[in-house]
């Protein structure tokens, strides 16, 4: 007769010999004679899932064509794609997956800084190369770890600090206001932008926060119209940040907006309406996706061929495009470290990459320490008619 | 099924689960595990208690930033902050209750829901607990031993999460659990026999905030990292929803609602952007046609017994 | 000084009227079902995204559009009475709360799959340009909100006061027993609930959209309607109405004379203390229960 | 032993009970009757808590209970039955009557938790209490069976059962006749009597059934409108013109 206490004590027993048992990735786990297999991890539903959504397209998109033009040293990506669901969690969870059940070689993700910040330590920790084309905490690369790299988009520390050279440069009368969402995303491009401001110093700033899924802004910009700024600051996502942009106006505001760039999106005029004339924005790269650049062109009418599904919600947007360099960078490194394929070859080959352009987001450069591939940006204004247009000038975080 | 044989159910596979599985299911099953226990809570308060409460996320952030700050600050190890930090938050959850459940206990659920918000909000707000940005969850000793392998991590939040459903499960089995059970079908019959409906819900209250404050920091464990963003409205009400699904009369409905949570997108993920879609769909098909929540397949066997006893019965008096 | 007073509460209640009107359907449906509408929101949201499609890929203009959106809405309210709450009409209350929670999540993933979860734009239905009065800036398109929740409350007010389907209604929910007693249906009447309340998500959702921006996620604010529902007292039209206004002002005064960081915490505090000092809300009175 | 001073209760202007006085004494059967909206069920709210008396006070052993929550109330000896009895239908009839007997078989979380042999010990013998006061009404044989389910003159009797749990001093019975059928009744009447004769408890009885009121009761206090009308043995009461007056509706103008 096994009573439950002795039902326990084997429990317990057991359990104690399996924290005796590890296992050990390999360095070339995911790779053979004719596949590399490559997760493609973001947020596909929930709340993130605009970064995801581009990751997966943009990724999808520069994968397929690399097969098509016969693969990478003679080997084909094999892409396993999995939902982070906008939850932590499941990111780690989905990553977990992806490393130990599909046995992948790189990881092409995270998305959203919601679920990429807490996978930190466990994306680190597991020495699988990861790539990142979307979210934007510094986190992921400050400090660096030698297997996340980031390519495309802007973090926010960089972002912050060029927002606030920018907006001293624009203010005559150097006083800045600041809105921004009080979550992760909007407190880490404040901090930045506030701690720039300092560094630049003779400054005045004045910060007012917001939810993300506010109405009404009147008090924040009652309390900015006490202050003498003229250039206002707007880090949040694209729809409080809309209701910012009308509601400056409305109130009659006598400031220049300057929004992050999660105000790019191709639609993101039209929702604010005709008060989004003259609003300007941070945007990584020189090209627009709705833009006439050659590979911008290329890029686009491939993807609305290759996704109409999408191409109908006004896409590609920033973030497949983001996505697409992202993945063709990636690409680019896992050629470069030639047929013998590793993980050790692979960051290699990565930290060689010095320029690398592709004509649809700005170059990507890597190094033995530095793993944030691009460090500048370009600034977007809406025009009358809501279309919008680059201004001349590069600023650079370095 | 007797309630025992489930439990042996759980037990096998918490047990065997290091020795079959690989360290994605591993890490999916101590999740289970600790949402489960976090969800027991709501099990006592609304499937037994027959109140709404809407803020277990909140009661697990308190458990887990009050750990994560008495070790960074303090220096208290973990593994005896997070003791310390569910008492915080059980005392926290008795408060809410004596505050609210003086009168009718369906103001519960509207006092639970500002105060989930507040709680968010004063996270975001609160530099000295990281803020809006998070803060990282430091790694557990035990003996001076650092346990970060991902075995030892299962190993702690599972014993811990059974613990903590296994206490939720006795108190529901005890004269605790009837009393409540009592209140929540007939307040006034029950409190015309002497139920003190005030000190009892209250109580009932605190200990799910002390479970949510338990499990919810051993999760942390396994996620290494606070972020405010898991700790809104939406979460304590999603919590209600696996609660729900399982089956909100026992803790082993917890365990099956959260298994679904974590297996079935999984198991849905080709579905790529359409899959919460449909996983959505399926669960309120669940809720139409098992409102019982799937922990009600353990009592077919029962009812299939009891059925071939009752045919057998009648056969011998007639014969 | 005055002028930013009046601003700021004008601000807040345009921004209240907004809570207002998601708190007038979800006490219709509370006092009517017995069932808090967790899908209010995401039924709003998905209202305003019949809108779009209507107009983007069916090229409707504006008021065909608009009435799709509506009828839309409230054959998804009859679904919903039929294919959920019906089967659920016995079991406890948190069942169908949880099944309203599920519904809500169906509409905001599966909007996100179709549409995208990158926001749409969607026409203004008044201008966006403001008068200036006196220093104050008053946007037409932002009163719309107001005047819209003022006439529906009225519009439904005087349903309930005057007409005989209306008093039927009112009846029945208020005794299920005795309306069947005297011949009014239950169901029909939860049926005619679930409708009339989901046309008003559409409605609502069509006037708010534009000015707060269309995304799958704009339906988080029904929790700001559901605590001006609380604030209101759960119970009356008017207190919801009265309740969302509250709220708005309470919210923009905490973000003018605090800090923009104590916005929210302010007014989920007023809410525990209104419901903590005075449990019924703030406008109606105590009810015993018959034993 | 329960006094009733004056007792005034209002509710939105309108007057429900209007300066009632009445006491039951130790060991007796006191009937309170009276026509539909005489306020008899309201003076069992007042007297068990639920409504609080709008004047007047009310006492029982000669301690003020008119401020004391309900469930203290219950705890110092007064326990009542439903009009449309309140059972708690998913539990089994001997759940139903453990909740009765809650506070005498008290234990703490801690002894359940760490499964002291307290909790056990307790549990069995309330269960066995249980048992026995279901055989005392000879129900013993539904003790397995869903509350829920039963019919109607056995909820009654499981809710009396479930009242004598508490160990009251004063049981009042809020109309325990109503929907029962002829020997139903008089079983009934044979177990209040015994309830009074052995275990010498006191017991307010509301209802109209005469064939209960007047069988048994000590002593009988008509209400109506409110008002108290008589209070008398069952003899004074049938005499009594204003009684009679009462229940043939003419009696509005007595004071």
């Amino acid at each position: 007769m096994v009573t439950r206490r002795d039902t326990l004590k084997i429990a317990g027993a057991a359990m104690v010999l399996a924290a005796a048992k590890t296992t050990y990735a390999a360095e070339n786990t995911g790779v053979t004679d004719d596949k590399i297999r490559i997760g493609i991890l973001g947020d596909l539903t929930g709340f993130a899932a605009i970064w995801g959504s581009g990751n997966l397209s943009g990724g999808t998109m520069a994968f397929e064509e690399i097969n098509a033009a016969g693969g990478i040293n003679g080997r084909k990506l094999e892409y396993i794609s999995v939902d982070s669901e906008s939850s932590a969690p499941k990111g780690i969870a989905g990553f977990k997956r992806l490393v130990d059940q599909e046995k992948v070689f790189a990881i092409f993700g995270p998305t959203s800084s919601a679920v990429g910040v807490p996978m930190l330590r466990t994306m680190a920790g597991s020495g699988v190369p990861i790539f990142i084309s979307a979210f934007s905490s510094p986190l992921a690369t400050n400090p660096p770890s030698k297997n996340i790299f980031r390519s495309g988009t802007l973090n926010d520390a960089d972002q912050g600090k060029i927002l606030a050279n920018y907006v001293t440069r624009i203010s005559s009368k150097r006083s800045i206001a600041i809105m921004r969402q009080s979550d992760e995303y909007g407190k880490t491009g404040a901090i930045n932008v506030v701690a720039q401001l300092k560094e630049i110093g003779n400054v005045k700033f004045i910060e007012e926060q917001f939810n993300a899924s506010d109405t009404d802004f009147t008090s924040q910009l009652l309390r900015i119209r006490q202050s003498d700024a003229d250039v206002l600051v707007v880090y949040g996502y694209p729809a409080p940040s809309a209701i910012v942009f009308r509601q400056v106006k409305q109130l009659s505001l006598p400031l220049q907006i300057v929004g992050s760039t999660a105000t790019t999106s191709r639609s993101y005029a039209a929702t604010v309406g005709k008060e989004a004339v003259g609003a300007r924005s941070m945007f990584p790269t020189k090209y627009l996706p709705e833009g006439a650049d050659v590979e911008i062109v290329k890029f686009r009418n491939a993807f609305e061929v290759r996704f109409p599904d999408l191409a109908r919600q006004t896409r590609p947007e920033a973030t497949d495009q983001m996505a697409y360099h992202g993945a063709k960078t990636l690409i680019e490194g896992l050629r470069r470290a030639g047929r013998d394929l590793t993980r050790e070859t692979l960051i290699k080959a990565l930290e060689g990459l010095k320029n690398f352009e592709t004509g649809i987001a700005n170059a990507s450069t890597f190094g033995p320490d530095r793993r944030e591939g691009n460090r500048s940006a370009y600034v977007v204004e809406v025009k009358e008619g809501l279309g919008r247009m680059i201004l001349p000038g590069e600023y650079s975080a370095i | 099924m007797r309630d025992g044989l489930v439990w042996m159910l759980w037990l096998a596979i918490a047990v065997s689960a290091p020795f079959f599985a690989g360290q994605h299911l591993l890490y999916n099953i101590g999740i289970v595990a600790t949402t489960a226990a976090i969800v027991s809570g709501l099990t006592l308060i609304s499937g037994v208690g027959g109140l709404i409460s809407i803020a277990q996320s909140a009661f697990v952030a308190i458990g887990c930033y009050c750990a994560v700050l008495l070790n960074l600050h303090l220096g208290i190890p973990m593994l005896i902050g997070i003791p310390i930090a569910a008492a915080v938050s059980g005392a926290v959850g008795w408060l809410l209750g004596f505050l609210c459940l003086r009168l009718d206990g369906h103001f519960l659920a509207l006092v639970t829901l500002a105060f989930s918000g507040i709680v968010h909000y004063a996270i975001i707000n609160l530099d000295i607990a990281g803020g809006a940005v998070g803060l990282a969850v430091p790694t557990v000793t035990l003996f001076g031993f650092v346990m970060d392998s991902p075995m030892a991590i299962y190993v702690i939040t599972v014993v811990a999460s059974g613990l903590t459903l296994w206490f939720i499960g006795l108190l529901i089995n005890s004269r605790y659990g009837r009393v409540l059970r009592a209140l929540r079908q007939s307040e006034i019959a029950a409190v015309s026999l002497g139920v003190d409906r005030r000190s009892l819900r209250t109580m009932a209250l605190a200990t799910s905030a002390v479970a949510g404050g338990f499990a919810g920091s051993f999760q942390m464990l396994q996620v290494t990292y606070l972020d405010p963003h898991q700790f809104t409205i939406v979460s304590s009400v999603f919590y209600i929803a696996i609660m729900v699904v399982g089956g909100m009369r026992s803790v082993h409905g917890a365990i099956i609602g959260a298994a679904i949570f974590v297996f079935v997108p999984e198991f849905l993920s080709g579905l790529e952007t359409y899959m919460a879609f449909i996983l959505f769909l399926l669960v309120t098909v669940f809720i139409v046609i098992m409102p019982d929540g799937l922990a009600s397949i353990f009592s077919v066997p029962g009812r299939i017994s009891r059925w071939i006893s009752s045919r057998f019965e009648r056969k011998n008096k007639n014969a | 000084m005055v002028e930013t007073f009046i601003q700021l509460m004008l601000g807040g209640v345009i921004a209240g009227s907004v809570y207002a009107l998601i708190a007038i359907s979800l006490v219709l449906i509370h006092n009517g079902t017995g069932v808090v509408n967790f899908a209010f929101g995401d039924q709003l949201m998905a209202g305003v995204y019949v809108l779009v499609f209507s107009q983007h890929f069916l090229g409707l203009s504006l008021a065909p559009a608009v009435a799709i959106a509506v009828v839309v809405s409230g054959l998804f309210g009859l679904a919903i009475q039929f294919l959920v709450m019906a089967p659920l009409r016995n079991r406890p209350v948190l069942i169908p709360i949880v099944a309203t929670i599920a519904i809500g999540a169906v509409l905001r993933e599966g909007i996100r799959a179709f549409m995208g979860p990158n926001a749409w734009p969607v026409p203004f239905l008044l201008s966006t340009s403001p008068y200036h009065i006196g220093g104050v800036s008053i946007v037409p398109s932002d009163l719309a909100i107001l005047g819209t929740s003022v006439i529906i409350m009225l519009c439904l007010y005087a349903f309930f006061e005057f007409t005989k389907y209306g008093q039927a209604i009112l009846a029945a929910c208020a005794n299920p027993t005795g309306a069947l007693i005297v011949g009014i249906p239950a169901g029909a009447t939860t049926t005619s609930i679930w409708i009339l309340s989901s046309m008003l998500a559409a409605i609502a959702g069509i006037v708010i959209a534009p000015l707060t921006t269309l995304t799958p996620d704009i339906g988080l604010i029904a929790i700001k309607g559901f605590a001006a529902a609380v604030l209101g007292g759960f119970a009356s039209l008017p207190g919801a109405v009265v309740g969302g206004v509250l709220l708005g002002i309470i919210e923009a005064m905490a973000g003018y004379y605090i800090s923009s960081a104590m916005k929210d915490i302010a007014s989920y505090a007023v809410l525990v203390a209104v419901i903590v000092f005075r449990p019924t809300g703030l406008f109606n009175r105590a009810s015993i229960r018959k034993v | 032993m329960l006094e009733l001073r004056n007792i005034v209760v209002r509710f939105d202007g309108l007057v429900a009970v209007n300066d009632v006085s009445l006491d039951v004494k130790a060991g007796e059967i006191h009937a309170l009757i009276g026509p539909n909206g005489a306020g008899k069920s309201t003076i069992i709210n007042v007297v068990t808590g639920l409504y609080r008396p709008s004047e007047g006070d009310c006492f029982f052993q000669n301690e003020s209970i008119s401020n004391r929550p309900t469930h203290l109330i219950a705890r110092s000896g007064l326990t009542r039955t439903f009009q449309n009895t309140e059972l708690f239908a998913d539990f089994s009839v001997i759940e139903n009557v453990m909740v009765g007997l809650d506070h005498e078989y008290h234990y703490g979380i801690v002894s359940r938790l760490l499964n002291l042999p307290r909790w056990r010990r307790n549990e069995k013998a309330a269960r066995y209490e249980a048992f026995e006061l279901l055989k005392r009404l000879k129900i013993e044989k539904f003790a397995e069976q869903k509350a829920g389910t039963l019919p109607f003159g056995l909820r009654r009797r499981v809710e009396i059962v479930r009242a004598l749990a508490t160990r009251p001093k004063l049981l009042l019975l809020d109309e325990p006749a109503a929907g029962l059928r002829h020997h139903e009744i008089i079983e009934l009447n044979q177990i209040l009597v015994e309830l009074r004769d052995e275990l010498g408890l006191a017991i307010l009885l509301v209802d109209h059934v005469m064939k209960v009121v007047m069988a048994i009761s000590n002593r009988v206090t008509v209400l109506n409108f409110g008002r108290h009308v008589a209070t008398g043995s069952v003899r004074e009461i049938r005499s009594n013109p204003d009684v009679i007056a009462a229940y043939l509706g003419g009696a509005g103008g007595h004071a």
